[in-house]
């Protein structure tokens, strides 16, 4: 059942009958026997006393939840409203309110001009062969109460959902000794990748130019120190340095034999810690791997 | 790890932050990497803190933005006594303006007052805004550009709803012509007013939580209503509206 | 007065209060004159809570005015990680470093600097190793014996990799362009691709205003956490509220 507007009705003084009591009006009420509502009673609820109307008036959201409120007030179903008689009832309510020189919302007035074209459309004759196909004039209208009200009760189960500060709280208890926690950066690996990226290209650059300069590469070094390993055994790790060839050429060489060593080409051991170093060219099962193996 | 200490530590977070904490967070506690406790160890600490708080005045919720310890429902009477002031009372009109942007989300004004049949205050729009439970999320691609509004994480944790899907079911729509059919089936017979009823209470009963609510209110509104008889009544608005 | 309810009511006040709370605050949240409790009652209905708090990680505690619940300080270095100071990026050198470390390990700094062409500021190499990404696994057999620097096991998973092996080959690296470095990390397959790749979200997920992105996060962090244990709470623990 919809929700209506809250009113209270206070009974302040006894008052002169309702000048709308309006009479029975069976005539525009198809379906009130179908609903078992006396229809007699319906207009009753017409007659509001002129000081209550503007509270009446903001008890409703709108034309629709007043016709919504007058459809559901009769038990009657959206879906079959005698738009006659609730055509009439809504009238009296927007004459009432003028009448009272109340200011009324325009939606309001627009609404009585879209019930009182809806109310022509359905008192045309038509042809009967038309009936089945043309739409109900009051489809358009329906669909909107019907929509208006699932957002109505919408708002009604919000508004019944257990929220904070109305039906629970959330609890807090303070921490007095607080410290200072500097959070620690994220990165993620792709921005490790792109840096890597860049200090691989630069370092090529780097490379290149000394290439123009020095004649050396790492690729190029990556063979040279192959070649000379080629003959069976050990070459001490020294062996592959050329001094003359200044810093760049030391370092050229050591990141040569780390990319040689990373693709498993050649094997570097040493016989105990601090001796010095040896390499040969990767053998089938390798000594003594300078390179810890990663516990992963 | 140890569970004593896991569970203390949660617990300890959970009241100290006063307000809902992601699992994340919540992991992040015991420090990094290696140190953090496992997704099912915290989950198993949540448990136990559930556990404990049965038969209590507090209870583990888990919303939106994360876990939080919250005061239980049925003690509202006594703890709302700690803020007698406290008014959080909200008028039908934001509530159905936030029914709308809640369900219908991303929405601009005017699609509100499409389905609502009435012009929306801004004062509404800019309430749910400053209680951080609507926010501007772009602007529709059509002349004027509205902004679309939609609800936030707040929203959901002011609720007690973990994501939307928790909102309650909407109403369904139905179509004219299924009950005009009835209509002239059951008009044949004696059965229709039966029919009829039985499509009522179908309808009534998809309000799910606030029909109980409402069916009271009718039947109140029903009463004094139709008591009038010949005296004259004053209608006098409950106080439903205290801000607009 | 039932002494578990008196004592749930004290106990959910004093938490929802998060302040210190009078004993006649407390007193009156249970309505007026004879269905106050007395002070006895209330102060035994404190003493037992002060009793259940015993060994947890909080504690009751009367401060001038009134009453509170609160974390106990042992607990101060885990709880203060709730609110941690705002974090800064890493360098690029150290970003390179890292790298650097992955690529060629076992590597010394002297290595890390010969290839980046510039020197290694120490703090970097220091904040790695605490960061428990790095560890010094020995020293290369030169002059001097230098520190080789190697990457560790929380490196990997925090990184969601199951060993180096899963990093691009260098070869590889070195081909592809940023955007194609994007595509080829959410394009492989396994579970690493899609650590990465939910990774990648989180991060695209920042600067989003998309309308639905709390819903998408909310439902990403889920499957990130139940994923693998607390290696990927940590993916999680990149900066995920950017609006809130």
């Amino acid at each position: 059942m919809a929700r209506r507007p809250d009113l209270k009705v206070v009974v302040s003084n006894p008052a002169p009958a309702p000048v709308h009591d309006a009479a029975p009006e069976q005539a525009e009420m198809p379906f009130a026997v179908v609903n078992g509502e006396p229809v007699s009673q319906l207009p009753r609820d017409l007659y509001i006393p002129p000081q209550a109307l503007e509270v009446f008036l903001e008890a409703f959201e709108g034309p629709l939840d007043l016709l919504l409120y007058l459809i559901r007030r009769q038990n009657l179903d959206i879906l079959d409203i005698p738009l006659a008689e609730i055509t009439r009832q809504y009238m009296r309510y927007i004459e009432l309110m003028q009448e009272l020189q109340l200011e009324l919302a325009g939606e309001y007035l627009v609404m009585a001009a879209t019930l009182a074209e809806i109310k022509s459309r359905m008192l045309l004759p038509r042809p009967k062969s038309d009936v089945a196909s043309e739409e109900d004039p009051r489809a358009e209208l329906v669909r909107r109460l019907q929509e208006y009200e699932r957002f109505k009760r919408a708002a009604a189960d919000i508004d019944a959902l257990p929220r904070l500060e109305r039906d629970v709280w959330s609890t807090s208890a303070p921490l007095t000794q607080r410290r200072v926690v500097r959070a620690l950066p994220q990165v993620t690996l792709q921005e490790m990748l792109v840096a890597f990226q860049e200090v691989v290209a630069r370092s090529q650059m780097f490379a290149h130019h000394h290439v123009q300069r020095e004649r050396l590469s790492v690729g190029e070094r990556m063979s040279d120190i192959l070649a000379a390993l080629r003959s069976p055994g050990f070459v001490a790790f020294v062996e592959l340095f050329r001094p003359e060839e200044g810093r760049m050429g030391v370092t050229v060489t050591f990141v040569a034999i780390l990319e040689l060593m990373r693709e498993g080409l050649i094997d570097i051991v040493q016989a105990e810690a601090y001796a010095p170093l040896h390499v040969r060219a990767a053998q089938p099962a390798p000594a003594l791997r300078l390179v810890e193996e990663e516990p992963s | 790890m140890n569970e004593t200490y896991l569970r203390n530590v949660v617990e300890a977070a959970l009241l100290a932050a006063g307000a809902p904490v992601p699992l994340a967070d919540l992991a992040r506690l015991f420090g990094e990497g290696a140190q953090q406790p496992g997704v099912d160890e915290l989950r198993a600490a949540l448990a136990a803190l559930a556990g404990g708080y049965e038969g209590r005045g507090i209870e583990l919720k888990e919303t939106a933005s994360g876990w939080r310890v919250q005061v239980r429902p049925e003690l509202a009477p006594e703890i709302s006594r700690l803020w007698p002031e406290r008014t959080t009372r909200y008028s039908r009109a934001l509530l159905e303006t936030l029914a709308l942007i809640a369900y219908r989300q991303p929405i601009t004004r005017a699609e509100i007052e499409a389905v609502r049949g009435v012009a929306v205050n801004p004062n509404i729009i800019r309430t749910v805004i400053e209680r951080n439970w609507v926010r501007v999320v772009g602007h529709r691609d059509v002349p004027g550009h509205p902004e679309l509004l939609a609800t936030t994480r707040d929203f959901l944790d002011y609720f007690g709803l973990k994501s939307l899907d928790q909102l309650p079911p909407l109403a369904e729509l139905r179509a004219m012509s299924d009950v005009n059919l009835q209509l002239a089936l059951a008009g044949e017979g004696g059965a229709t007013a039966a029919a009829l009823a039985d499509e009522d209470a179908t309808t009534a009963g998809e309000a799910a939580p606030a029909a109980a609510e409402a069916d009271a209110e009718d039947a109140g509104e029903e009463d004094e209503l139709s008591a009038e008889g010949g005296a004259s009544a004053e209608l006098v608005a409950a106080p439903r509206h205290p801000e607009y």
